[in-house]
C-alpha cells in the first residue's frame, strides 16, 4: 500500500508543479491546491499506515484498546489543511484584484514581466533616463 | 429565489447545519471533530444561505462583524491560556474542573476560540466577496 | 517556570487583539501601537537579562514534556534576535506614526505588524519543527497583508510574485518536516538532535537535509532562490519596507543556524560545503545586481540578498568564532538595514522619487539627514568603527582563521562593491545637484518623529560598534552555545 | 584652465571658527615638543586601555623616534593649513563640516602614526580614508570632484581591504596585534609559510594609499579638491601613510629578497613614472600631485632596503619632501586663490606682485632641486649613498634615482621661474600679495628647508636618528653632514644638476616627447579602472537582466529545479534500494481511491474550462479525504471534505469573475516539454525520497505518549482533538492566527479601491 500512496504522492506533484509553471496564475492555483493535497497525503504516509482504527479512546475506557493510526500526523496535516486552505482563498482573492488591475492572468504579459516602473528602469551608464 | 418552499427548505437545512455543526464543536474532545471542523461545516451553511439569500441576511442573522468574531475567537484562545499564568503555571496549561462526571477545562474555551475564529474568518471573506 | 519566554509572542497578539475588539480610534492608533512596541521591547530586554544569567531558558507549553510537548527556548542566539526586532519594531513604529496613511490604519496596518512581531519572535523562540513552520505561517501571512494594504500605487504583479514564490517555500518546508518526522518520529529540535546521530541512510538524512535548506534558503533568499525579495520589496511603503528588509529574511536564516548546528550536523562535509557555495554565490550575485540598479530601494533590496550571504557564509564555516561573526552581521545588518529604508522613506519626502537620477543637493538641503544616512551606509560597506566594520572583520577572519581564504577573498571584494553601491547613492542623492528639470528638495517634509528613529538606529549602529567588546563577549559566548550544543540539549531535557 | 581672475575687489574675509580651530595642531604640535627630547634619549610614551581585547585590539599608543617624526610633521603641517583654510575657504558654504573633517582627518592620522596595535592603525586608516572621500568631493556639485572623490574611495578602500586581509592572515597565522609584540617576532613571520600572501596583502594597502604604480592614478585626480586640503592629504600626509606602514612594519616583515625587490621595483618605477610625467601638465597643482609620486616611490625604494643607511635616507627625504612639497602646495594655492588660476601658460611676471610668496616658492624649488646649503641637497646626498648601497638592484636604485631627481630638477625650476618671471602682463599686474595667514606657512617651511640644510647635523641626531633606531635593531651611526668630501654621490648630485638644466632647457620637446608617448601606451591604469568600472556595471546590468528577469515562469522554474538538484543528487545513487517497501495490507477499496485520485488530478492538468478544472479538483479533495477516512483518520477526512466544499465554492464564486483559463498565448512547445520534465523530476524525488522515509521503522514514542495521556491527563477521548487543543494548542494558535490575518488582508484586497 505504501508504495502505492508514494507513487500517487509523486505523480500530484507533478502535476502540481506542471500547473504552477504553466504561467495562468489560476492553474497556479489548482497547482497549490493540489501541491496541499499532495503534501498532506505525504506527511500522512510519512506516519506510516498502520491498523484503520482511528485514535479515539472508547468510552469508559482510559486508553486505547487496540492499536490505532498514528495521531501526531494527523494533528499536523489538520493545521497543515487549514492553514492551505487560508493560503489559497487569499491567492485567489489576491489574482481577482490582480485581474483587476492588469486585465490578465498570463503571467508571461509584460504587465506582469516589469518589476519597476518606467522610471525606475536599471539605467547603467548613469545617464538620467530619458522620458 | 422566489419560492417560499425552497427558502424555507433553505432555512431549515442552513438551521439544521448550524446545530450540527455545535453539535460537532462540543463532541469535538472526545469524537471526531472539533472546532475546526464546526466551523467549516457552519461556514459551509452560512455560504449557502449567502448565495441564497445574499450577504445582507447574513450579516442581519449573525449580527456582530465577522471581524470581531474572529478577532474574539482569537481572544479567546488567547485568554484560555492565561488562568495558567495567573496560577504559575507556564501558558496554555488546561485548568480543568470536574462536574457530575462533565470536565470542564480551559482547551474547550480554546477549541471554542478556534470555531469563532475560523468561522469569522470565512464569514468575513464570504461577506466582502458577495457584496463585491 | 519562567513564563516570560512566552511574553515576547504573546504581548504583540494581545495588543492587536485588543486593537480590534476596543476598536481603537484611528488617531490613537499609533499611540497604542508604539506602547504596545515598547512593552514589547521591555520584556524582550528582561528576556535577554534572564538569558544572560542563566544561558538558556526553556517553557513547555501546557505544562507537557520532552519531547512531546512544545517548549520555547531562548538562548543566546534567540534571546539576541528577539530584542533586536523589538528594538526594529519600536523604530518602525515610531516611523510609522507619522507616515502611514489613515487608510492604512483603517485596513489595520498596526495590528498586522503586531502580529507579525509576535510571528518573528515565535520562530526565534519556538524548541519545535512543525511549531516553526506554523510561526513562518503566520510571518508570511501577515507579510502578504500588510503587503496588499491599501496602497493603490502598489503594483499587485509584484505581490503575486512574492505570494507565490513564498507558497512554494512553504510547501517545501512541510514536506521537509513530514519526511523528518517520518524518519525520526519526532519533532523536537533537541530530539531530533539526539534521533539525528542515529538515522542510518545519511544520504536520505542529507537529501532532507537539502529540502529543508531550499525551503528556509527561499525565506532567506539565498542564490538561486531570492527572486521574490527584489520583486516586491521596492513597492513597499517605507516603515514596511524597513522592518521587512531588516526581519524577514534574517528569520530565514536564523532556522538555517538552528538547523544546521543542532539537527543537520552529521554530514557537515556535505551540507555546510553547499552553504558555503550558496553563501558566495549570494553574496557575489546579490551586490553586482545591485551595481545595476538607480532605484535606492531596488538597491537596498538587492545588498539584502548580498549580505545574507555573509551570514550564511559564517554559519557554513561552522566555528564558533565564525558564528560569533553571523550573530554579529546579523544584529549589526538588521539595524543597518531598517534604518537605510528609513531613510529611503525620508529622501522621498523630501524629493519626492526614488530614482537616483532625478534627486540631488541633499547634502547641502538636508545635513541630518546626510548624516542618517552616511553612518549606516558606510557601517554596511564595513567602515570602522561602525558596527559593519566588526561583523565583516569577524566573517574575514573566520574564513581566513578556517583556512578558507577564497571565501575570504569574496568575502572582501563584496564589501569593496557594496562600498562602490553606497558611495554612488551618497553621490548621486546628496553630492550631485538636482537636475534641471526636477524639482529642488523639499525643505522638509517630515516631523522630527520619522527623523528620531533613524537617529536613534544611528546611535545604536555607533555604540555597537564603539563597545564592541560586550558584544564580542556575547556573540562568542552565542558561538560556543551553537557549536556545542549540549547546554541547549540539557536545559530542554530538563524541563520536561 | 581658466584664465586669469585676478582676486583685487574683496580681500577676502577670514573665517574666525577655522583660524580659532588651527589652535588645536597647534597645541599638539606643542605637547610634541615637550616630549621631543625625551624621545631623542630614548624614552618611550606609551599607553593603553583595553577596547575588544578578544580581538586582540587595544587602545594602545605609543610615541617613539618614528611616531615622533610623522606627529611633528602631521601637526605643523596641519596648523599651517587650517590657518591658511581659514582664509583661503572663507565664502565657501559648510565651513563647519569642512573644518570638523579636517582636523577629524589629521586626529585619524595620528592615531596611525602612534597607534600600537595594527587592527588599531587599520581603523585610523579607514577613517582617513573615508575622511578624504569627504575632503576630495568637498566641492561636490562638481562632475569632477565627485567622479575623483570616488575613484580615491574606491581604490584606497579596495587597498584598505587588502591591507585587512593582511593583518587578519597575520592574527590568523597566530602573531600578536601589538606593534611592538609584533616587531619581537620577526624571524617568525618571515619565515612563516604565510608570509608571501600577507606581504603582499600589506603591500597592496600600502601602495593603494601610497599611490604607488599601479594604484597612483587617484592622486593627481585628487587635485580637484580644495588647495588646502592637497596640501594636506595628498603632499604632507595621507599618502606617507602607506610609507609610514611600511616602515612600521619593518622590524617585522623587511629584509626578505622579497621585501626588497618588490620595494625597490615598484618604488624605482613609480619615481620615474610620476617624475617624467610631472613634466607634461600645465596645471600647476597637477605638476606637484606628480612630483608628489616621485617623492612617493623614493620613499617606497628606501623602504625597502634592509640597511640603516637606506632607511635613513628615506627618514630624511621624508622630511625634505614634507617642508617643500607643502610650502609649495599653499603657495600655488595662495596664486591661484590671489590669481584666479593655476596654468602655467596664463601666468607671468607674479615676482613683483607677490614677492613674498616668490620667496616661499624659492626657498622651496630651491631644495626641491638639491641646491646646497638647502636641506634638500642633504636629502640628495644621503639618497644616492642609500641607493649605491641597496641590496638588491642598486644600479637600477640609483639610475632611478638619478634620473627622477634631475628630472625633479628640471620640475623645480619650471615652477620657480614660469610664474615668476618676466614683467606681468595683463590682468596679473593688479594682482596683489595673499594675506599673511596664507603666507605664514610656505614662508616659515621655506625657512626651515634652509635652516635644516645648514645645520644637517642637529635635524641628525633629533629627527632622523630616533626615527631610524626606532625601527632597526642596529644603531650604526650615520649623520646627515653638510660635507662628505669628493665622492660618488657628490658627482651624482653635480651630475643631477647638470642633467636637470639640460631637461629644463629642452622641457618644451621633452613634454611633446611625453605626451606622444603617453597617447601611444596600449593601456594605462587609469583608463583600466575606467573600463573596468564600465565592463562591471554592464556586467551588472546584463545579469540582473538575466537573472532578475521578471517571469514568474523562470522563478518557479529555478526555484523548483534547484530543489529538484539538490535534494536529488545525494540520493540518486540510492533510489534503487528505496524502492522496496515493507508493505502494510491495506482494504482493496484503497486502490480505487488512488485510481479516481489520479484521474482527477489528470482532469485538472489537461481541462480547458475552469468548471471542469474545479470538478477535477474536488475530486482529489474528496478522494484524499476518503484515503484518510480509510486509514483510521475521520477527523482530518471530515476537515478536508469540508474544505473542499467551501474551496470550490469560494473557487467558483471568484472565478466566474476572471477571464477562462486558455485565454493566453500559447506555450512553445520545448517549453512545456521542459516544464513536464522537471515536473516529473520533482515528484520522482519526493516519491523516492517518501520510499527511503518509509523503510526505516518509524519512532511512535510521541504517539505513545499522547495516546497514553490524552484521558488521563488531558481529559479528552479523541486524541488528534487533544493534540490540536492542548498538547500542541500552540500551533493551533499559531494557526488560527493565520486564518484571521488571511481572511482579513483578503477582505482588505477585495474592498481596494479600484484604479483608473
Amino acid at each position: 500500500m505504501e508504495s502505492f500512496l508514494a507513487i500517487v504522492v509523486g505523480l500530484m506533484v507533478s502535476a502540481a508543479f506542471f500547473l504552477m509553471l504553466s504561467g495562468v496564475l489560476i492553474r497556479f492555483v489548482f497547482g497549490l491546491i493540489l501541491m496541499g493535497n499532495a503534501v498532506n497525503l505525504l506527511i500522512f504516509t510519512a506516519g506510516r499506515l498502520a491498523p484503520v482504527n482511528p485514535p479515539l479512546i472508547g468510552a469508559k475506557q482510559t486508553l486505547l484498546a487496540a492499536p490505532a493510526a498514528n495521531a501526531l500526523p494527523q494533528a499536523l496535516i489538520l493545521t497543515a489543511i487549514v492553514i492551505g486552505f487560508a493560503m489559497t482563498i487569499f491567492m485567489l482573492i489576491l489574482l481577482f484584484r490582480t485581474h483587476d488591475q492588469t486585465r490578465t492572468l498570463d503571467a508571461d504579459q509584460d504587465r506582469f514581466i516589469l518589476e519597476t516602473d518606467k522610471t525606475d528602469l536599471p539605467d547603467i551608464t548613469g545617464q538620467k533616463v530619458q522620458e | 429565489m422566489q419560492s417560499v418552499i425552497l427558502k424555507t427548505a433553505t432555512h431549515l437545512m442552513v438551521g439544521l447545519m448550524l446545530v450540527f455543526a455545535v453539535y460537532v464543536l462540543l463532541r469535538g474532545h472526545h469524537e471526531p471533530g472539533g472546532g475546526f471542523s464546526a466551523a467549516l461545516l457552519a461556514g459551509t451553511a452560512f455560504a449557502l444561505f449567502a448565495i441564497t439569500e445574499g450577504a445582507d441576511q447574513v450579516r442581519r442573522a449573525i449580527r456582530i462583524r465577522p471581524a470581531a468574531m474572529a478577532m474574539t475567537g482569537l481572544a479567546m484562545a488567547v485568554v484560555s491560556g492565561l488562568p495558567a499564568l495567573f496560577t504559575g503555571r507556564p501558558f496554555l496549561t488546561g485548568i480543568w474542573r470536574h462536574l457530575n462526571g462533565f470536565s470542564v477545562g480551559t482547551p474547550l474555551l480554546f477549541d471554542m476560540g478556534v470555531f469563532l475564529a475560523v468561522l469569522g474568518a470565512i464569514l468575513s471573506i464570504l461577506l466582502a466577496l458577495e457584496e463585491n | 517556570m519562567t513564563n516570560l519566554l512566552v511574553f515576547p509572542i504573546l504581548l504583540p497578539l494581545v495588543v492587536a487583539v485588543l486593537f480590534i475588539l476596543a476598536r481603537v480610534r484611528d488617531r490613537h492608533a499609533g499611540t497604542v501601537a508604539i506602547a504596545g512596541a515598547l512593552a514589547h521591547l521591555f520584556v524582550s530586554f528582561m528576556l535577554m537579562a534572564r538569558v544572560m544569567e542563566q544561558k538558556v531558558t526553556v517553557l513547555w507549553v501546557g505544562t507537557w514534556p520532552y519531547p512531546a510537548g512544545i517548549c520555547l527556548v531562548a538562548d543566546y542566539l534567540s534571546a539576541v534576535l528577539v530584542l533586536i526586532t523589538a528594538v526594529i519594531h519600536t523604530a518602525v513604529v515610531v516611523y510609522a506614526a507619522k507616515d502611514i496613511e489613515t487608510r492604512q490604519i483603517k485596513a489595520g496596518f498596526y495590528p498586522f505588524m503586531q502580529i507579525l512581531t509576535a510571528a518573528i519572535c515565535g520562530a526565534f523562540l519556538t524548541g519545535d519543527l512543525f511549531n516553526l513552520y506554523v510561526w513562518f505561517e503566520v510571518m508570511l501571512m501577515a507579510s502578504f497583508g500588510i503587503m496588499v494594504m491599501e496602497n493603490p500605487a502598489g503594483r499587485l504583479t509584484n505581490a503575486v510574485k512574492y505570494v507565490a514564490l513564498n507558497l512554494l517555500s512553504t510547501l517545501f518546508l512541510i514536506t521537509a518536516i513530514g519526511l523528518l518526522y517520518g524518519l525520526t518520529g519526532t519533532l523536537n529540535l533537541a530530539d531530533l538532535h539526539d534521533k539525528a546521530a542515529g538515522v542510518e541512510n545519511t544520504a536520505l538524512f542529507t537529501s532532507t537535509a537539502m529540502l529543508m535548506m531550499t525551503a528556509f534558503g527561499i525565506k532567506a533568499a539565498l542564490f538561486p532562490l531570492f527572486f521574490w525579495l527584489p520583486a516586491a520589496y521596492h513597492t513597499l511603503p517605507a516603515a514596511v519596507a524597513a522592518f521587512f528588509a531588516g526581519l524577514l529574511t534574517k528569520v530565514g536564516v536564523y532556522a538555517l543556524i538552528r538547523l544546521f548546528t543542532l539537527v543537520f550536523i552529521t554530514q557537515t562535509h556535505i551540507t555546510h560545503t553547499i552553504l558555503m557555495g550558496a553563501a558566495m554565490l549570494t553574496m557575489v550575485s546579490g551586490v553586482v545586481t545591485a551595481a545595476s540598479q538607480m532605484d535606492i530601494r531596488r538597491i537596498l533590496s538587492f545588498h539584502i540578498i548580498s549580505q545574507v550571504g555573509y551570514m550564511i557564509l559564517g554559519l557554513a564555516i561552522f566555528t564558533p568564532l565564525a558564528l560569533a561573526g553571523t550573530l554579529v552581521y546579523m544584529v549589526h545588518n538588521i539595524i543597518a538595514k531598517s534604518n537605510l529604508f528609513l531613510v529611503g522613506g525620508l529622501i522621498h519626502r523630501a524629493t519626492g522619487t526614488f530614482h537616483l537620477s532625478h534627486m540631488g543637493s541633499l547634502y547641502k538641503t538636508h545635513g541630518l539627514l546626510s548624516a542618517g544616512f552616511f553612518i549606516p551606509a558606510f557601517s554596511l560597506a564595513g567602515f570602522p568603527p561602525l558596527s559593519g566594520f566588526w561583523a565583516k572583520l569577524l566573517i574575514i577572519y573566520a574564513c581566513l582563521e578556517s583556512g578558507h581564504y577564497t571565501a575570504a577573498a569574496v568575502a572582501a571584494a563584496v564589501g569593496l562593491l557594496t562600498l562602490f553601491s553606497m558611495a554612488k547613492i551618497w553621490l548621486e542623492v546628496f553630492w550631485k545637484q538636482t537636475p534641471p528639470k526636477d524639482p529642488l528638495p523639499l525643505p522638509k517634509n517630515y516631523s522630527a518623529w520619522m527623523m528620531a528613529p533613524v537617529l536613534c538606529l544611528c546611535l545604536f549602529t555607533v555604540l555597537l560598534g564603539l563597545f564592541m567588546e560586550p558584544v564580542m563577549q556575547l556573540s562568542l559566548a552565542a558561538g560556543e552555545q551553537l557549536m556545542n550544543p549540549a547546554a541547549y540539549i540539557l536545559a530542554v531535557k530538563g524541563g520536561g | 584652465m581658466k584664465p586669469p581672475l585676478p582676486n583685487i575687489e574683496n580681500p577676502p574675509a577670514c573665517c574666525r571658527g577655522g583660524l580659532f580651530s588651527s589652535i588645536l595642531p597647534l597645541v599638539l604640535f606643542g605637547f610634541l615638543c615637550l616630549a621631543w627630547p625625551r624621545v631623542v634619549q630614548g624614552d618611550i610614551f606609551a599607553v593603553q586601555w583595553a577596547w575588544v581585547p578578544s580581538l586582540d585590539l587595544d587602545l594602545a599608543f605609543r610615541l617613539d623616534g618614528l611616531g615622533l617624526l610623522f606627529s611633528l610633521i602631521i601637526t605643523m603641517t596641519g596648523f599651517f593649513v587650517t590657518l591658511y583654510a581659514s582664509t583661503y575657504m572663507a565664502g565657501y558654504p559648510h565651513l563647519g563640516r569642512f573644518f570638523f573633517y579636517l582636523h577629524g582627518f589629521m586626529l585619524a592620522m595620528l592615531g596611525i602614526v602612534l597607534a600600537d596595535n595594527l587592527l588599531l592603525l587599520f581603523i585610523f586608516w579607514e577613517a582617513t580614508t573615508i575622511l578624504s572621500f569627504l575632503l576630495i568631493g568637498f566641492n561636490h556639485e562638481s562632475t569632477d570632484a565627485r567622479e575623483s572623490a570616488r575613484q580615491a574611495l574606491l581604490v584606497t578602500g579596495g587597498g584598505g581591504l587588502f591591507l585587512l586581509m593582511g593583518i587578519l592572515l597575520i592574527k590568523a597565522a597566530g602573531f600578536p596585534m601589538g606593534l611592538s609584540l609584533l616587531a619581537a617576532s620577526g624571524d617568525l613571520i618571515r619565515s612563516h609559510v604565510l608570509y608571501p600572501a600577507i606581504f603582499i596583502c600589506i603591500l597592496v594597502g600600502a601602495m593603494t594609499k601610497s599611490a604607488q604604480v599601479p594604484f597612483h592614478f587617484w592622486l593627481p585626480n585628487a587635485m580637484t579638491a580644495p588647495t588646502p586640503i592637497s596640501a594636506f592629504l595628498h603632499a604632507a600626509t595621507m599618502v606617507k601613510a602607506g610609507i609610514y606602514l611600511l616602515l612600521r612594519l619593518h622590524p617585522a616583515m623587511a629584509g626578505t629578497p622579497l621585501w626588497t625587490g618588490t620595494l625597490v621595483i615598484i618604488g624605482g618605477i613609480t619615481a620615474l613614472w610620476g617624475a617624467i610625467q610631472a613634466l607634461g601638465p600645465c596645471d600647476l597643482k597637477r605638476v606637484l600631485a606628480y612630483t608628489t609620486l616621485m617623492a612617493l616611490g623614493v620613499l617606497t625604494l628606501f623602504a625597502g632596503g634592509q640597511t640603516v643607511l637606506s632607511l635613513t635616507a628615506a627618514a630624511t627625504f621624508l622630511m625634505v619632501h614634507a617642508l617643500y612639497k607643502a610650502a609649495l602646495f599653499l603657495a600655488v594655492g595662495s596664486i591661484d586663490h590671489q590669481t584666479g588660476t593655476r596654468d602655467l601658460e596664463h601666468l607671468e611676471g607674479l615676482l613683483k606682485c607677490m614677492p613674498l610668496t616668490a620667496l616661499a616658492v624659492a626657498g622651496a624649488t630651491l631644495s626641491m632641486a638639491g641646491f646646497p646649503l638647502f636641506f634638500g641637497f642633504i636629502g640628495k646626498e644621503i639618497m644616492y649613498e642609500g641607493a649605491l648601497a641597496q641590496e638588491m638592484f642598486p644600479v637600477f636604485a640609483t639610475i632611478a634615482t638619478l634620473m627622477s631627481n634631475a628630472l625633479m630638477t628640471a620640475v623645480a625650476a619650471v615652477i620657480l621661474i614660469t610664474p615668476f618671471a618676466g614683467p606681468p602682463g595683463g590682468k596679473l599686474s593688479l594682482v596683489c600679495e595673499a594675506p599673511w595667514t596664507m603666507r605664514l606657512g610656505p614662508a616659515i617651511m621655506g625657512t626651515l628647508g634652509i635652516i635644516f640644510g645648514i645645520m644637517p647635523e642637529w635635524v641628525s641626531a633629533n629627527l632622523v636618528q630616533p626615527a631610524v633606531f626606532s625601527i632597526h635593531p642596529d644603531r650604526e651611526d650615520i649623520r646627515l653632514v653638510f660635507f662628505h668630501g669628493i665622492n660618488l654621490p657628490l658627482l651624482l648630485s653635480i651630475l643631477t644638476l647638470a642633467l636637470g638644466s639640460l631637461i629644463y632647457r629642452h622641457r618644451i620637446l621633452l613634454r611633446y616627447r611625453v605626451e606622444t608617448f603617453m597617447q601611444r601606451l596600449w593601456i594605462t591604469t587609469p583608463v583600466l579602472y575606467q573600463r573596468a568600472l564600465e565592463a562591471f556595471l554592464s556586467l551588472a546590468g546584463s545579469f540582473t537582466g538575466k537573472i532578475q528577469n521578471g517571469s514568474l515562469h523562470f522563478y518557479l522554474f529555478v526555484t523548483i529545479f534547484t530543489m529538484v538538484v539538490a535534494v536529488g543528487w545525494p540520493w540518486i545513487f540510492h533510489i534503487p534500494a528505496a524502492l522496496v517497501l515493507p508493505e502494510t495490507v491495506g482494504p482493496l477499496i484503497a486502490f480505487g481511491l488512488f485510481a479516481f485520485i489520479l484521474a482527477s488530478t489528470g482532469v485538472v492538468v489537461t481541462a480547458r474550462k475552469r468548471l471542469s478544472a474545479i470538478g477535477g479538483l474536488g475530486g482529489v479533495g474528496s478522494g484524499v479525504a476518503l484515503t484518510f477516512l480509510v486509514f483510521g483518520a475521520p477527523d482530518i477526512a471530515l476537515t478536508q471534505l469540508l474544505v473542499e466544499t467551501l474551496t470550490v465554492i469560494f473557487v467558483s464564486l471568484v472565478l466566474l469573475r476572471l477571464p477562462p483559463i486558455d485565454a493566453v498565448q500559447k506555450r512553445s512547445c520545448s517549453r512545456t516539454i521542459r516544464d513536464a520534465c522537471l515536473s516529473l523530476g520533482a515528484g520522482l524525488v519526493l516519491t523516492t525520497v517518501l520510499m527511503g522515509v518509509l523503510q526505516v521503522p518509524l519512532d511512535r514514542s510521541l504517539t505513545a505518549f499522547f495516546e497514553n495521556h490524552a484521558y488521563l491527563a488531558a481529559h479528552g477521548r479523541n486524541i488528534v482533538n487533544v493534540i490540536l487543543v492542548d498538547f500542541r494548542s500552540l500551533d493551533t494558535l499559531g494557526e488560527i492566527c493565520v486564518v484571521v490575518l488571511a481572511a482579513w488582508a483578503a477582505v482588505t484586497l477585495i474592498r481596494r479601491p479600484k484604479e483608473g
